[in-house]
């Protein structure tokens, strides 16, 4: 079962990030060969309420600052937000989170 | 030993906040608009010409038409080697 | 000495443009025996690597003198990625990325991150910025 | 640009370098506390990023060292307290002393 997706750029970025829903939020990671479970959810929701709060998507240092200060998980490290979302873990969650695309300066 | 690095003229923020952050061992270096300083009376320019602690850039001075008015003019070898001697630093625009 | 230069300002800035007095600091440092580690170009300065700037006859053409400053030397150029794509200053391949007709950075400059600025400063003994 | 100056201590944040950052002359404004956003006044979009909101980022990013002039707040006729992430107000003396304890110094 498939969720129509609305539009995205050619590398995979919602065009509006308005269009964001749960449902849209699996099919991108389907699309990136991710089925998402509570373990993702839980850094896809500290993301979207990290760029809420700071208008930016953040680089692995700080989101891992922020997950261990929102989530009390202190064991949280770059590792494992590589075992969820492998590549580079902070674009990969950003584009899935429906954060806008990166600069690719941070 | 910071090097000052000041290139807008007088009017700017940038040379009062330059003037007012220069150390007793620091050197301010004038380029493009800033040697305009060089047609100021103020006394902060007035102590850094009486320390030689004031350079600016030959070039930018002539073709702006201000003389050295007793501060070392010299060419950007010379700021190179003051770069060199002075560490940090520090740009004002 | 180890030299990176920031240059921030553009070759035809509103107020004095500090361009030119990078280029001839950058010149004067490699003739007295020094080197550059890498010429970071951030806000209005990656203008001085945009390929599709006409300068008026009789004047000094910045950007084909900073090209031709890198080439010769081989100089580690680098224009901010997104200081570039927010002015319009891109390469082929961001171009495409963005969905845009063409490329316009000069010559062999990178187009790369902040990171590079950071490694810059902490490598180099001299960090001087025209702004 | 105070944009991309907060960019690139945000990047040497990232990187794990040890900095100080100082907001001198018109850059204070960037630490009003009572800025908003476009779309919190008008209209639901956003016409900027929202500077503040970015500026408070900068401990996640590890950069606790923020300071401002006492000189320019007093020229300003601003409170420390109007300020966003409290940063210390330095007299130029102590500023001139930063700037020279510093291997390297970036101006925006």
């Amino acid at each position: 079962m498939t969720t129509p997706l609305p539009p995205v750029d050619p590398e995979g970025f919602l065009c509006d990030t308005n269009d964001w829903t749960k449902p849209i939020a699996q099919q991108l990671a389907l699309n990136e060969g991710i089925t998402l479970t509570d373990a993702h959810w839980e850094v896809l929701d500290s993301l979207r309420a990290f760029y809420q709060e700071f208008d930016l998507a953040p680089a692995m240092r700080p989101l891992i600052r922020y997950l261990k200060l929102h989530l009390n998980k202190h064991d949280i490290n770059s590792l494992y937000l590589l075992s969820l979302f492998p590549g580079s873990p902070a674009k990969l969650a950003a584009k899935i989170a429906g954060l806008p695309k990166p600069e690719n300066c941070l | 030993m910071t090097i000052h690095i000041l290139s807008k003229s007088p009017q700017h923020a940038a040379y009062k906040s330059c003037l007012q952050h220069v150390g007793p061992q620091d050197i301010v270096m004038l380029i493009n608009d800033g040697v305009y300083a060089l047609k100021t009376t103020d006394a902060a320019v007035q102590e850094l010409l009486d320390d030689n602690r004031l350079f600016a850039l030959q070039h930018d001075a002539t073709v702006r038409g201000v003389t050295a008015n007793g501060a070392s003019l010299i060419d950007e070898a010379g700021f190179v080697a003051l770069t060199c001697e002075h560490s940090p630093s520090q740009s004002w625009f | 000495m180890l030299f990176t230069l920031v240059i921030h300002s553009g070759p035809y800035s509103q107020t004095s443009s500090t361009s030119l007095n990078a280029l001839n600091f950058a010149k004067a440092l490699l003739k007295e025996g020094h080197t550059i580690h890498r010429l970071f170009f951030y806000g209005d300065g990656v203008f001085n690597l945009n390929a599709q700037m006409v300068t008026p006859q009789g004047e000094i053409d910045l950007p084909k003198a900073w090209h031709t400053l890198i080439e010769d030397h081989s100089i580690d150029s680098v224009v901010c990625i997104a200081a570039g794509a927010r002015r319009g200053v891109l390469n082929d391949s961001e171009a495409k990325r963005h969905q845009k007709d063409s490329g316009n950075l000069l010559g062999s400059s990178d187009l790369s991150g902040l990171g590079q600025l950071i490694e810059a400063a902490a490598t180099s003994e001299r960090v001087i910025t025209f702004g | 640009m105070g944009r991309e100056g907060l960019e690139a201590a945000l990047a040497a944040g990232a990187f794990d370098q040890n900095m100080a950052i100082l907001f001198l002359g018109e850059a204070i404004w960037q630490l009003l506390s009572t800025q908003q956003t476009a779309s919190n006044v008008a209209s639901d979009h956003h016409s900027q990023k929202n500077h503040l909101k970015m500026t408070n980022a900068l401990p996640l990013f590890g950069i606790d060292q923020i300071y401002t002039s006492q000189d320019d707040l007093n020229d300003f006729s601003l409170q420390l307290e109007e300020l966003a992430l409290s940063p210390t107000a330095l007299w130029p003396s102590e500023l001139t002393a930063l700037m020279s304890n510093a291997k390297t110094i970036l101006s925006f």
